[in-house]
């Protein structure tokens, strides 16, 4: 028998496969295929204040090992992911849920997690700071220490659950963002969001994607990914979520000797619907054929 | 939705560039006219989505033009090759609503989803007119499988090098005992053909997708009954909500 | 026929396709197996002031859709380039060839540049500015668009070929440090350097690669290198050679129309050595494909 | 070096692990003993090397472990696959310095270059002796290949169930009367044997090589000589330049 249990801020998980926001909807679509409580946890579409429609369509582009998306946080807003979105998540799961809080302005950050705060089904609040900030120029919260530092201070001030800050790897120093938001107050780092890219239609001669640029992952992007998990262990304290182009159980093993306690699946649940669920259950026979009993010995094993 | 194996039986050139392949495996999931399914390719990292043109308990034919990278390899396949393929996606055609004499307007690689629904109607003892649009002569393709399938085909090409000269919406516009109508093909046409019906109806869209089972919403469009996912809230959209 | 030349600071090229540093030696290795006179040009091996053997082996690690690479600057040193290398070199390729140029001060720079400066060979200098800042606590010159300006003043100073800076991917914002060149006096800016990544081996549970992380390229980088090629179009006036992950006509033309007026091609050559030639046989066919007559006609297509 | 198709001919199991593959193609790139090729498989972004064991005028034979992904694939292709192959890698044994009594040390997957060696010596009139190492009995392969080509081959085995029990360091102590020496295996077996033989030789060495043809300098090394490459300059090197 393997241990595959690993624990996020006091939060045990039967594994440490997690479906990466916006790939799993709300769950219920793939718990029409699977049993879904067979996951780690899930992390949910991110959620705004208001209501989002989103970016223009075309939203999604091809690439070599990937694909570019540029969806734009569609989602009810806050309230109705409240009302409506997690009594439905209830029925399906029955485990803590990560949820994924996204804003424009550290106002709506404070108030979406305050209002989250209070849900008893959520495990752990993912505030995603790759969204431009409107107030500051619009580059993203995630490309400055400091304002990545502002935002978590401010959501920690009105939460009492774990606080995981979700960096963007669009940035030239990864680790000392992590560490900014370390002292912050973060009780964890979840990494990496997509990386900004861009193709072109060679019969339009135009951006592929109507938004011209959009967020690129899948497995093409697993390198930075490691090498992003890699630098944040270095420098924090707190735990590490990966992510970031995993699409099997040896991916799920190399994030965590990079340095994550948990690893969450994105793009490839996209084309692969079960992607999450053939994941877990190859996970003790890749253990097995390295010689691993226990996950919990792996973590940040490379720096070793 | 259900994610198998399917073996190619059939895959054979309707035109220059339009294929017709018949795949072998379990079509469960599919549930009706309308619906697409999702194919994995090697060395692609989307799926395909093509609309099912034909299905029975272990085949489901399709009919693709070949137009980039995914079909140019499918183009090339040989019997018996293997493909992972998502089925039983969207929400296909209401016959239901069809009343009496619906019409079925397919434009150029819109053809395949009417001919499953043509039998559906059939089936249920109804009278539909099939108009089917193209180009021109060359790249016109299924006007004889429509044919024996017993119903009324009027084809309308561009040049007029067969049928009656211009589009669909000639032909539709001419008609006026139609109970309904059901369409797919480019935009602009199911645009054109929403402006110039005299009755209800329903469109089937295209949208570059990520899933194609409704995780990503990737494909979202704005409706008058609210945000829809083509891929799953669709293809098929009724022309009362479609926002233009 | 079709028109495949461009032109880069008054050097006229019979096509845009570029070998791309440290991917085709100092070209006789190619030249062994095909006439690389049919080549725009090309750009050799990074050059340094001094010998370098590089970094420790294995140096070579496997990603999807690319490698990480981290030779780390083996070359035999600026005197021994130019006494041995450009002599070989100007036995099998006739054209005006691209020196690149690495190092670890501005002085160094200064040196190399100088010294390359004086080989009527050499058409444009490509300096590399993606390499670590000794002086300046070891971030490299191309993260800052300060650093990256003084070595572009630098440089500029003591040469009168045309300067053309290559810039690091691994930055916040790629059209700030692009522009701060641009003002320094560069001629043409190259873009992208490799992405920083990490694999880990997973029967060592170490890092494959010697040195940790090593420069990530292929077509696996292809979507980011568009988007900076595009974001930097936008930012300057002078000419953009554009680079990272391309592999074929079509990769060519789609980084022409983020804005290329030429492109090197890199890790293809180094899995595929016919890669150049077969791209260059293949362009007028692509370009009829999309009804292209004039290259020069696309370039920045993508931005009208 | 050259760039061509290959058609499999044949892939059949040595051991549970170890491969034969028959490569039919153009082979005029290939000049000796001791070079490798390197073989593109789908999906895989480096080519993979691998000595040649022998070859004649339109075939190659490789002899190859499955211990990853590559080889995997590999291992699975059947009889009639193409494959995009690079040939005429690397420099090969110098057969020139042998001496009358050759020996040739192959250890584990380091036997298959050693075969066309044994052949090309004996056929310039030597009588090399083939000293082949393997783990255990169930992994040895090609000793009766090596015995059909007439020349005297000892076998060593770490747990003793083949051959003398111990490494071959241990036999070629035991040998005195050699006049050269010649070797391919793992990179502490190379070091034991530099140091354990009383001649020069020559030793065939493996690093993880980004391009196999001496363009990218991934596969550097430094020897008494200045760096080389090991695609390029190597991947035979003489005992002496080595800078272990
Ligand atoms: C619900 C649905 C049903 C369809 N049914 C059919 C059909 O029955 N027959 C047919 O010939 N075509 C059909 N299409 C269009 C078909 O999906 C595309 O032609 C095909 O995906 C092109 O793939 P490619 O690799 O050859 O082209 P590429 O241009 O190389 O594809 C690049 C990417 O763009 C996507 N893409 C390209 N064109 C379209 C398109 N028109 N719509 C959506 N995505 C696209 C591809 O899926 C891929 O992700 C349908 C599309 C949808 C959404
Ligand atoms: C000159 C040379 C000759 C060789 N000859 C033989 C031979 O005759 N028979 C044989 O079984 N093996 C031989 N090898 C080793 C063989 O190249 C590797 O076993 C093979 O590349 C592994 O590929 P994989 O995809 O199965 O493994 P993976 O571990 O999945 O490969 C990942 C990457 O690492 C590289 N790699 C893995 N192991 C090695 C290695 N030992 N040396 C160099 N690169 C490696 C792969 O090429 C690939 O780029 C030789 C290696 C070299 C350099
Ligand atoms: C279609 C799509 C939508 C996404 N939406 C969100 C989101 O709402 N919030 C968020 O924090 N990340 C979002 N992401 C980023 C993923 O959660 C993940 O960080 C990223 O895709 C890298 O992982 P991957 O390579 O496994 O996809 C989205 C990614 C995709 C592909
Ligand atoms: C093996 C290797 C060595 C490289 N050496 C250099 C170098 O010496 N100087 C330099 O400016 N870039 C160097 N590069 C970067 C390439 O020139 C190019 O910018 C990068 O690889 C992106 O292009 P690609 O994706 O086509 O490989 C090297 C890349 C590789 C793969
Ligand atoms: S394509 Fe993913 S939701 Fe429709
Ligand atoms: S592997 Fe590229 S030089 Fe040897």
């Amino acid at each position: 028998m393997v241990n595959t249990k690993v624990t996020l801020s006091g939060i045990t998980l039967d594994n440490p496969v997690i479906p990466a926001s916006g790939t799993f909807g709300y769950g219920y679509e793939f718990a029409e295929y699977y049993d879904i409580n067979m996951l780690g946890s899930f992390s949910f579409k991110g959620t705004t204040r208001e209501p989002r429609f989103g970016n223009p369509t075309p939203r999604i582009a091809e690439c070599t090992g990937g694909l570019i998306n540029s969806v734009g946080l569609q989602n009810p807003g806050i309230e109705k992911v409240i009302s409506e979105e997690l009594p439905k998540m209830r029925e399906v799961f029955h485990k803590p849920v990560i949820a994924n809080i996204s804003g424009f302005s550290v106002d709506e950050y404070v108030y979406c997690c305050e209002k989250i705060n209070k849900e008893d089904q959520v495990g752990i609040i993912e505030v995603n700071v790759s969204c431009p900030n409107v107030h500051h120029g619009g580059m993203s919260f995630g490309t400055s220490p400091e304002a990545a530092a502002e935002v978590t201070r401010a959501v920690k001030a009105v939460t009492s659950k774990p606080v995981y800050i979700k960096l963007s790897p669009n940035v030239t120093d990864i680790a000392s963002i992590a560490k900014a938001c370390e002292e912050a107050g973060a009780d964890g780092i979840s990494l990496i969001n997509t990386l900004m890219g861009m193709r072109i239609d060679l019969k339009t001669a135009k951006p592929a994607i109507a938004n011209t640029m959009g967020g690129f992952s899948g497995s093409a992007i697993f390198p930075v990914a490691v090498r992003m998990v890699y630098q944040v262990y270095e420098a924090v304290k707190i735990p590490v979520i990966g992510m970031g182009g995993v699409s099997s159980a040896e991916d799920v093993l190399e994030m965590m000797l990079a340095g994550a306690t948990a690893v969450q699946v994105g793009a490839a649940n996209l084309v692969e619907p079960f992607a999450c669920k053939n994941i877990i259950e190859d996970l003790p026979r890749v253990m097995k054929k390295y010689g691993i009993t226990d996950l919990n010995d792996i973590i940040g094993g490379a720096h070793k | 939705m259900k994610q198998s194996l399917f073996t190619i039986r059939k895959n054979e050139s309707l035109t220059s560039t339009v294929f017709r392949m018949v795949l072998e495996g379990e079509t469960s999931a599919v549930t009706g006219a309308g619906q697409f399914l999702n194919i994995k390719l090697d060395g692609l990292f989307l799926r395909r989505p093509l609309s099912i043109c034909d299905y029975d308990e272990n085949t489901i034919t399709i009919l693709y033009k070949v137009v980039g990278k995914g079909t140019e390899v499918m183009s090339e396949m040989a019997p018996s090759v293997s493909l992972d393929i998502l089925t039983g996606l969207g929400n296909g055609y209401d016959t239901t609503k069809s009343g009496d004499r619906p019409l079925l307007i397919g434009g150029g690689v819109g053809v395949p989803p009417m001919y499953r629904l043509a039998k559906n109607l059939i089936n249920e003892g109804k009278k539909p007119i099939v108009i089917l649009g193209f180009n021109t002569k060359d790249e016109a393709f299924y006007v004889e499988e429509f044919e024996s399938l017993g119903v009324e085909v009027i084809v309308a090409t561009a040049d007029g090098t067969l049928g009656t000269k211009g589009f669909v919406t000639d032909i539709v516009k001419s008609l006026s005992n139609y109970t309904y109508f059901y369409t797919c093909g480019p935009e602009p046409m199911l645009k054109a053909l929403s402006d110039c019906t005299t009755t209800s109806g329903q469109l089937s869209f295209e949208e570059r997708m990520g899933c194609g089972f409704g995780a990503c919403m990737g494909c979202s469009c704005e409706t008058k009954y609210g945000n829809k996912r083509i891929c799953k809230d669709g293809p098929v959209l009724e022309k009362e909500e479609i926002i233009w």
